[in-house]
């Protein structure tokens, strides 16, 4: 019987290695894999590049791997929200490099990877400072960017429930990076609320099929990925 | 008189269409949906995965999975939709998105917009701005005319890092709204009490006066919101 | 109020025009939109550029259409099953032109049309037959062939359940190449088997938001797309 | 003796793994299914968008929206999975789907595969072929190991157009299993009763008998299905 569930954390987070490329899923807080990403700061993985849509906030989660310094390397679309001080203060320290990616690229770059195309044109960038050095091509009147396929040796993604065989459902703005970092890790890791039985999950919302997924994990939220304004501010 | 900031937001919410899909940035843009009509349905796009952004959750009602592209807790409106990054770029890159409302740093007399990079910035961070830039069609900027010291952001060029080129359609100021045309730029509509020449004065960019110019049909207030002054 | 639903299937195409390109959705016979074809072989339009999967089966829907002599070219992956004669007949006389192409390849020029992508490079194909004539280039040591995206004045798609703001759902096999191609036609024309009420969609699995579809209309299966073996035989 | 279409059909089910991710061709292959140990949890996937392909629907029971790659009415086992097919390419694409299993027209010595455009057939047709044969790392051939005629099918080199170059792992035919190896072919197996100058005679490619080469392990008959004859 095929079972990739692991009873905790530390087990599903166990193989990754020093100097390790990791994407991890997530936007703001819904979909960020953040008790995953505390089992690797406590495994002690280090030398790591992280592909990721920010820079994570405060001093846990994300904001705890660099303020621990295991991050040797950034790509991210949007890495200074003010909350983003523990990247910041090590960038620049000139102690993490960062790659800036588009939004739309990144996440283009990462689907190309787990489709097996060997890269794509886009518009976005093109004749800007951060198409600087890329090849550009002009196709029916246009200027397109030439961009590769972002592959990683793992994917730490979040979904609402899963089951054994790896099926995944997300939740609302959860989705986001996941089901696209789910198609291009080496090895796949996904915290979910729940691991429900096989046939349970509604078969219209598998969102993730699970044979993108090598391992599962069930764990509740970390408490600093709910963190609603005191006085309506964003964070 | 110049807009207030929701006098900016009124005005843009005015020309936006029933059955138009509006993808709004930070600042100014983030008060339109404050203004649309209740009897026009139009689809307010977030680009982490969200078609339909509702009000933003009354305090204690906050969905811990349901946030826009500033990470502020939202709703959803009936008929609205969830989906993943790589369609919600498809959405903005593949045209589809049909409006989209962003703040500016610096718009040039040809339709350059510079949005992503603040001089002196230590930390740059892009976002979806530029897949925003390249990919909508009516991309519409609102914001100050001129600086916090008073010097203008409508330039015959950019000095910042332009986010895309020939980009911007219409410029919705506290004074004006301009619009972008492969001529350059043409003055639309003044500020209550404005004329074009005092729009001219606080602008680098050379504006031509459109044969209609007229001045902004803009109510002083609309439900105790401030819209001039 | 924004109302996408339409009467009738005649209402629904009645824009096609002579020498348009039309995509049509579906994989054997899940996911035809076999309504609307039958609807554009009564108004007539002609000289068709057809992007779909197949080249239809016997002589109605795609079939009928070819029958009627109404397509001047075919892409398709997959134009020679046996019931296909209709299609067979026009191109052994040389009244339609066919551009073959690989399935995966077709599938993703559609998708990079809707993504707005300049293009891409797929390994599929690279130093066969089918890549003739078409741009290669090496990446990491592998063998790509560039492929551009494919666009259509109108994409003919069905769905399962649809409301009036043009949200989509499908069921089970029938999604196939339908949500892609409501992406990528200019003018998104669904047939849906019911119509239901905003929000009596499952949120989760609204897999076509109304921002692709222009036109929806309510109609029952065309008869001929359901056709289960009598002697368990492939069709 | 030889294998029968189903004995070939038995002997590749042998060699998936659990937790396999297979895509089954047309012709043999689809018998494949019928020998997998109910114990071992196989997923079937089909290029049109499923994954988790149970068997055949019994007449009657047939769902108009549930078909496989060959248009044939299907059932979908516990665990299974609908998408759409751009994400079904990317799991072949991809290098998701673990095994596949296909029928050719020609194998050649250093793994070439042609098995799309038969010689003589006047309309061609490639659907998902080529995209397995680039995108599986483990593409099966389960062929009879001559044709109809008697002429060998595996070859020094193709005489039909490739469905793509240096693709084929294994070979699984009536007479033999035959890996392709960076230095050629070699003979892991024979049909009970034969030996390796038998296939030698039946194969154009020269085939390598490895050290540990052994008659296959295939009863005559499962189920009262004959498996060799």
């Amino acid at each position: 019987m095929i079972d990739k569930t692991v009873a905790t954390c530390a087990e599903a987070v166990a193989q990754v290695f020093d100097g390790a490329s990791i994407m991890i899923g997530g936007f703001g807080d819904p979909g960020v894999p953040g008790r995953l990403i505390e089992a690797l700061r406590e495994h002690g993985a280090t030398n790591l590049l992280v592909i990721h849509n920010g820079a994570g906030s405060g001093d846990y989660c994300l904001g705890g791997l660099m303020l621990d310094g295991r991050v040797r390397k950034l790509m991210a679309s949007f890495p200074n929200p003010p909350g983003a001080w523990a990247f910041r203060d090590r960038y620049l320290k000139g102690e993490v490099e960062l790659e800036l990616v588009p939004q739309g690229t990144l996440i283009e770059r990462i689907r190309a990877a787990g489709a097996g195309l060997g890269g794509f044109f886009t518009p976005t960038a093109a004749g800007t400072e951060l198409a600087k050095g890329k090849e550009s091509r002009v196709i029916d009147g246009r200027e397109y960017v030439f961009e590769a396929p972002l592959h990683a040796d793992f994917a730490f993604i979040k979904a609402y429930r899963g089951d054994r065989l790896g099926n995944l459902c997300y939740r609302k703005a959860m989705r986001n990076f996941n089901p696209i970092m789910a198609t291009a890790g080496n090895v796949v890791i996904a915290e979910v609320e729940q691991i429900v039985a096989v046939d349970e999950l509604p078969l219209e919302e598998i969102h993730t099929p699970g044979i993108f997924v090598d391992h599962l994990v069930q764990v509740d939220r970390h408490p600093g990925l709910f963190d609603p304004p005191k006085k309506g501010s964003a964070k | 008189m110049t807009l207030t900031r929701e006098g900016i937001a009124y005005r843009v919410a005015c020309d936006l269409p029933e059955g138009s899909y509006v993808n709004l940035g930070i600042g100014i843009p983030t008060l339109v949906p404050g203004f649309l009509p209740a009897d026009k349905e139009i689809f307010i796009h977030s680009e982490n995965g969200v078609l339909g952004v509702g009000p933003m959750s009354a305090p204690g009602t906050e969905d811990p999975d349901l946030v826009n592209a500033s990470k502020q807790y939202v709703t959803l409106v009936p008929g609205g939709s969830v989906f993943d990054h790589a369609l919600s770029f498809a959405m903005i890159r593949g045209g589809h998105i049909t409006h989209s409302v962003i703040g500016a740093i610096e718009v040039a007399a040809n339709g350059d917009l510079a949005n992503w990079r603040v001089p002196g910035e230590k930390v740059p961070g892009v976002g979806g701005a530029m897949d925003l830039a390249f990919g909508v069609r009516n991309l519409y900027v609102a914001m100050n005319h001129v600086t916090n010291k008073g010097e203008p952001k409508i330039l015959n060029k950019c000095t910042c890092p332009l986010t895309a080129p020939r980009c911007v359609r219409r410029i919705y100021t506290d004074l004006a709204l301009i619009e972008v045309t492969p001529d350059g730029l043409v003055l639309r509509e003044v500020a209550p009490g404005l004329d074009a020449s005092a729009v001219q004065a606080k602008t680098e960019a050379p504006l031509r006066v459109a044969g209609d110019c007229r001045e902004m049909i803009v109510p002083a207030e609309v439900n105790g919101i401030k819209l001039s002054a």
